[in-house]
């Protein structure tokens, strides 16, 4: 490359002419920040919430009536143990606890904190934290979200819930949960769960729900017939349904945002037909003379083809690369509401770096093959110029 | 509107192959006047313009010949990752297999490919002589192209409209695997004759291209092609995924396995296709054509060894075959 | 057709059509020139020179008849061929120099070698002594849109011998420069001529008439060709 | 080629590595492992988006009808006309 004339050429035109490709980089740079940016951060999100899947149990079992979850009886964790090929049988406690004047809600989570793994992972998110002074009272674990709102409401030290029963349960705000982990905690309340209990006005013998493990992975959709047929009014979910749901998600404001995206492309295509057909009939002369001195029609279309894949890449780069640093250095200020929504608490997660094949694909060609294509028609006419242009 | 509808990659994957659509009827339209008014002896203008018009077509043909290209491998990562909402698909091998356009899209993709470089292998052939003595049999070749373009486009739309993301689909271990007693492999062959075919129609598709027996290498390549295609799902594919039941073209372009389904296939594919088109050139309209064949038969080659590099692999490591 | 012929002519016609008006620019031209040549194309402007000379370098299209060069037709050759045939045996040198104004004169001389695919060294080491050739070393990192006059048309002089072709056409070559480098431009000419260059002048500059080495002057009026005075091979 | 296209493709390459650079030695890890910690603790990752509770917390799962406050990872109950939900088999 270094050492082709043709290279010379190419890079010295383009660079004594880089006034007429700075409009078109310009808008490709809006262009694709935007994009890239939106699909930053929703792969972001999608590759965390991908990553707690493999923490989450397998099977969920549900008591539904009239279409509502209602609490399950303790007694169905020792129908399902009887299942051969079940593990790790847990009971859920959990629930929304609303401030219905502000329509704002709680994540309520009940948690055993004799279980070995909630120990372990306690351990993990905070490093000091004294077990056995958190017990011995009424205390809580926040999240940020919760943290911000209650002390911005005056309670900085705690908070009074009111249960079903009528009664008023004081319960003391222990510890803040780490920033890091606001994607899922932000709005979370992590109580003991006899606490979680007494809240939701349930007695000892009703949890939320029940979850298993079913190691054997061909053994799923055997178990999962097993128990549908246990109780009539039960409820099976699969993580694969929450898989599901998380892909759904995804792809739902991603998709939502790309579809409308493709007017904007639209348009793009329309500038681009324009300003190129205008450029290159001021060139007519020039591109003439280029082949009165000999250039086949080949030729002109190589440069050209070069000059615009030069443009596309450059664009390209910038574009990747001022939303990769918009997104994942400064944390996509503004544009990440557009994903975790303001009705409810408001919350700032941190996103975790996300950069794969799918992606960086997904925005070249949805970027380069209208680009080019738009190009294509304006490129050729211009290189099928007369060489007699040159005489006139 | 459907959940695949709204996946990222699929609005990207349909919306590139609408506007290559669109370019093609461009094409199209020119091809169609150029058959009808060339006139290579004539001095007037009109012909004068469609020679100039005819640039138009190569150039929009070249652009597609790419973009198809690169969509391919997207169609196969996009299907890929449509696994996760299609109920039971583990891999691509499901997705596709959701509804009956699926395979029937993946067959004419490789077919598109390979006539799309045969037209442009003519065309630069044409380009080079004084009078375009092939323009008639190449525009011909790109109409049907164009049909054949044309059906893709409406099997791409209806694929993706017609996956039921409620219907629990086969994996591959269903579609692929052996289910008792049924031989999965063509004409009752077995593994051990599978491989002694495979090996000596590779020896046969070299052999023919160094001696020049254009028919021979012709046939022995689409031979092998076929013999290939089943001995990489049923025998080679097992070393890769180092699992004696699993058989499955498509897992190995996964993450786990390091992507190198795409360097398979691609050799094999991408060998096939120039090495046909050599063949056809040089029957056809007797043209020299070495420097495709010698392209062919070294990706052939990378392909057998490649292959043959699992197995060894895996023997040298374990020290038995599977 | 002699045999010494590089370019021969045979009944070309070329009309231009607008609208339903058809022009006829050329009119049954016949003209043969030989190798070495130095042939004076007069005429008023208007007259057809400009494209007669387009046709003979296959930058134009002829709309009838038969316009040989070494022996084969260009009147008819798909873009690849005229477009090599340009390359290889046609040295334009046009009226108003027709430079790249942003480029440098080495960089301008440059340009007819590119699609050659010839090595950078190859390119610089022609480039070099074609600006030699054309008395304008001195200038060759220049700016074109800096040079003055009778530098731009040394530059061009330069290009158009760059890939050693065997016949310059020039088109009113002086018609932008004073008498000062008018002159100094035959003289190149006269040099070039020497080397035994086909060459093929289309002006109306009377300082072409007393030309010494011109073989022949052929005047133009209206599209056809007027006699020839000939002055015969030196 | 010329010079200044070196700067400028250097400029480019630059931007290619150091974001490679943040990409590899940034802290994905302590990000996802307190995320990971919190969702094995609760053994739910209910991701918590800011919406109202009568907003679907999953897009797209239910078209018309009225949305239920449930929590995102469990999409709504199968719809009522389904006979073998009420019927045991």
């Amino acid at each position: 490359m270094r050492n082709s004339p043709f290279f010379h050429f190419l890079t010295l035109e383009f660079f004594k002419e880089r006034k007429k490709h700075m409009g078109v980089i310009a808008i490709s740079l809006v262009i694709l920040f935007l994009l890239s940016s939106v699909l930053f951060i929703s792969s972001s999100i999608r590759y965390s919430l991908e990553q707690t899947l493999d923490q989450e149990p397998d099977f969920v079992v549900q008591r539904i009536q009239g279409g509502e979850r209602v609490s399950v009886p303790t007694e169905w964790m020792d129908r399902l143990l009887e299942i051969h090929g079940i593990s790790s049988v847990t009971a859920r406690v959990y629930g929304r606890y609303f401030f219905k004047s502000k329509e704002k809600s709680f994540l309520i989570v009940g948690v055993d904190f004799m279980d070995e793994q909630s120990h372990k992972a306690l351990r993990t998110i905070m490093d000091e934290v004294d077990l056995r002074e958190f017990l011995k009272g009424d205390n809580m674990l926040v999240g940020g979200g919760v943290s911000h709102y209650l002390k911005s409401h005056f309670y900085p030290k705690g908070y009074t819930f009111l249960t079903p029963k009528g009664a008023f349960k004081k319960v003391h705000l222990f510890k803040v949960l780490p920033r890091e982990s606001n994607l899922i905690a932000n709005d979370m309340i992590i109580v003991p769960i006899e606490l979680a209990q007494e809240i939701f006005g349930m007695n000892e013998e009703e949890v939320s729900d029940i979850t298993f493990n079913v190691p054997n992975d061909d053994e799923w959709a055997n178990v999962e017939d097993k128990i549908s047929s246990f109780h009539y009014d039960l409820r099976v979910i699969t993580k694969n349904d929450i898989k599901k749901a998380y892909e759904n998600l995804y792809n739902y404001k991603g998709g939502i945002f790309l579809i409308l995206f493709l007017i904007t492309i639209v348009t793009f295509v329309l500038i681009l037909y324009q300003r190129y057909s205008m450029v290159y009939s001021s060139e007519r002369r020039h591109i003439g003379l280029l082949r009165a001195l000999g250039w086949s029609i080949n030729d002109v279309l190589k440069l050209k083809f070069f000059e615009t894949m030069m443009v596309v890449i450059v664009a390209y780069i910038l574009g990747v690369g001022l939303a990769y640093l918009y997104v994942f250095v400064l944390g996509a200020p503004l544009l990440r509401e557009i994903f975790l929504g303001g009705a409810n608490l408001h919350n700032v997660i941190t996103l975790v770096p996300v950069l794969n094949f799918g992606i960086l694909s997904s925005i070249f060609l949805i970027y380069a093959v209208p680009f080019v294509s738009a190009v294509l028609i304006p490129v050729w006419k211009i290189a099928v110029t007369d060489p007699k242009e040159a005489m006139l | 509107m459907s959940e695949i509808l709204l996946s990222n990659q699929v609005i990207v994957y349909l919306l590139s192959e609408s506007i290559l659509f669109g370019l093609l009827l461009i094409a199209f339209i020119i091809t169609l006047e150029i058959l009808i008014k060339w006139d290579f002896g004539s001095y007037s203008e009109q012909q004068f313009r469609l020679e100039r018009r005819a640039y138009l077509v190569m150039t929009i043909l070249l652009f597609v010949f790419v973009v198809k290209f690169l969509l391919l491998i997207y169609f196969v990562f996009a299907i890929d990752s449509l696994s996760l909402l299609v109920p039971g698909a583990m891999c691509a091998a499901g997705v596709i297999s959701a509804n009956d356009y699926g395979m029937l899209l993946l067959l004419l993709k490789l077919l598109i490919l390979f006539f799309l470089l045969l037209w442009m292998a003519i065309n630069r052939y044409d380009l080079q002589a004084k009078n375009y003595p092939l323009f008639r049999i190449k525009s011909w070749l790109f109409v049907s192209i164009f049909l054949v373009i044309a059906i893709e486009t409406g099997v791409d739309f209806a694929y993706f409209g017609h996956i039921d993301t409620l219907e629990p689909v086969n994996c591959c271990s269903t579609l692929y695997g052996q289910l008792e007693g049924a031989n999965p492999l063509p004409f009752g062959l077995n593994t051990m004759i599978l491989l002694i075919l495979f090996y000596l129609l590779y020896v046969a598709v070299m052999a023919s291209a160094l001696s020049s027996q254009r028919v021979s290498f012709m046939v022995a390549l689409l031979l092998f092609v076929f013999i290939a295609y089943y001995s990489v799902v049923y025998f080679f594919g097992t070393y890769i995924y180092e699992l004696p039941t699993h058989n499955c073209p498509f897992c190995m372009l996964q993450k786990e396995y390091y992507y190198v389904g795409y360097l398979v296939w691609g050799a094999l594919f991408v060998g096939t296709y120039l090495g046909l088109i050599s063949s056809v050139m040089e029957i056809g309209l007797k043209v020299e054509r070495n420097r495709e064949r010698m392209v062919a038969l070294a990706l052939l080659s990378i392909f057998v060894l490649l292959c043959t590099g699992f197995v060894a692999i895996y023997y040298l490591r374990n020290g038995v075959f599977l | 057709m002699t045999e010494n012929a590089i370019i021969t002519i045979e009944n070309l016609n070329k009309h231009f059509k607008s609208g339903d008006l058809l022009s006829k620019v050329l009119k049954d031209i016949n003209l043969e020139i030989e190798r070495g040549e130095c042939i004076v194309l007069k005429g008023v402007s208007g007259s057809g020179k400009t494209t007669l000379l387009s046709i003979m370098g296959g930058l134009d299209r002829p709309s009838s008849g038969k316009v040989l060069v070494e022996g084969e037709s260009i009147s008819k050759l798909p873009d690849l061929h005229i477009s090599h045939f340009r390359a290889q045996k046609i040295g334009m040198i046009f009226q108003h120099f027709n430079l790249f104004d942003h480029l440098t004169a080495t960089e301008n001389v440059m340009i007819p070698l590119i699609p050659a695919r010839l090595s950078m060294d190859e390119v610089d080491q022609k480039v070099h002594s074609s600006l030699k050739l054309a008395n304008i070393s001195h200038k060759a990192e220049s700016t074109a849109g800096r040079l003055s006059g009778g530098e731009k048309q040394r530059v061009a002089i330069a290009r158009a011998l760059v890939s050693d072709p065997a016949i310059i056409l020039c088109d009113e070559p002086t018609a932008n420069l004073d008498r000062d480098n008018s002159l100094k431009f035959i003289e190149i000419l006269g040099q070039l001529h020497e080397m035994g260059k086909t060459i093929v002048v289309a002006t109306h500059d009377p300082l072409f008439d007393t030309l010494s080495f011109a073989n022949r002057v052929v005047p133009m009026e209206d599209g056809s060709l007027v006699g020839s005075i000939s002055k015969g091979l030196q | 080629m010329i010079k200044p296209f070196y700067v400028a493709g250097s400029l480019l390459l630059l931007i290619i590595f150091s974001i490679g650079v943040h990409y590899i030695s940034g802290d994905r890890m302590g990000i996802t492992d307190r995320v990971n910690a919190v969702a094995s603790m609760t053994r739910m990752s209910s991701p918590s988006f800011s919406v109202a509770y009568y907003e679907p917390r999953v897009g797209g799962t239910k078209i018309g009808g009225v949305e239920k406050a449930v929590n995102i990872a469990y999409p709504e109950m199968m719809p009522l006309d389904r006979m073998d939900f009420v019927y045991e088999k």
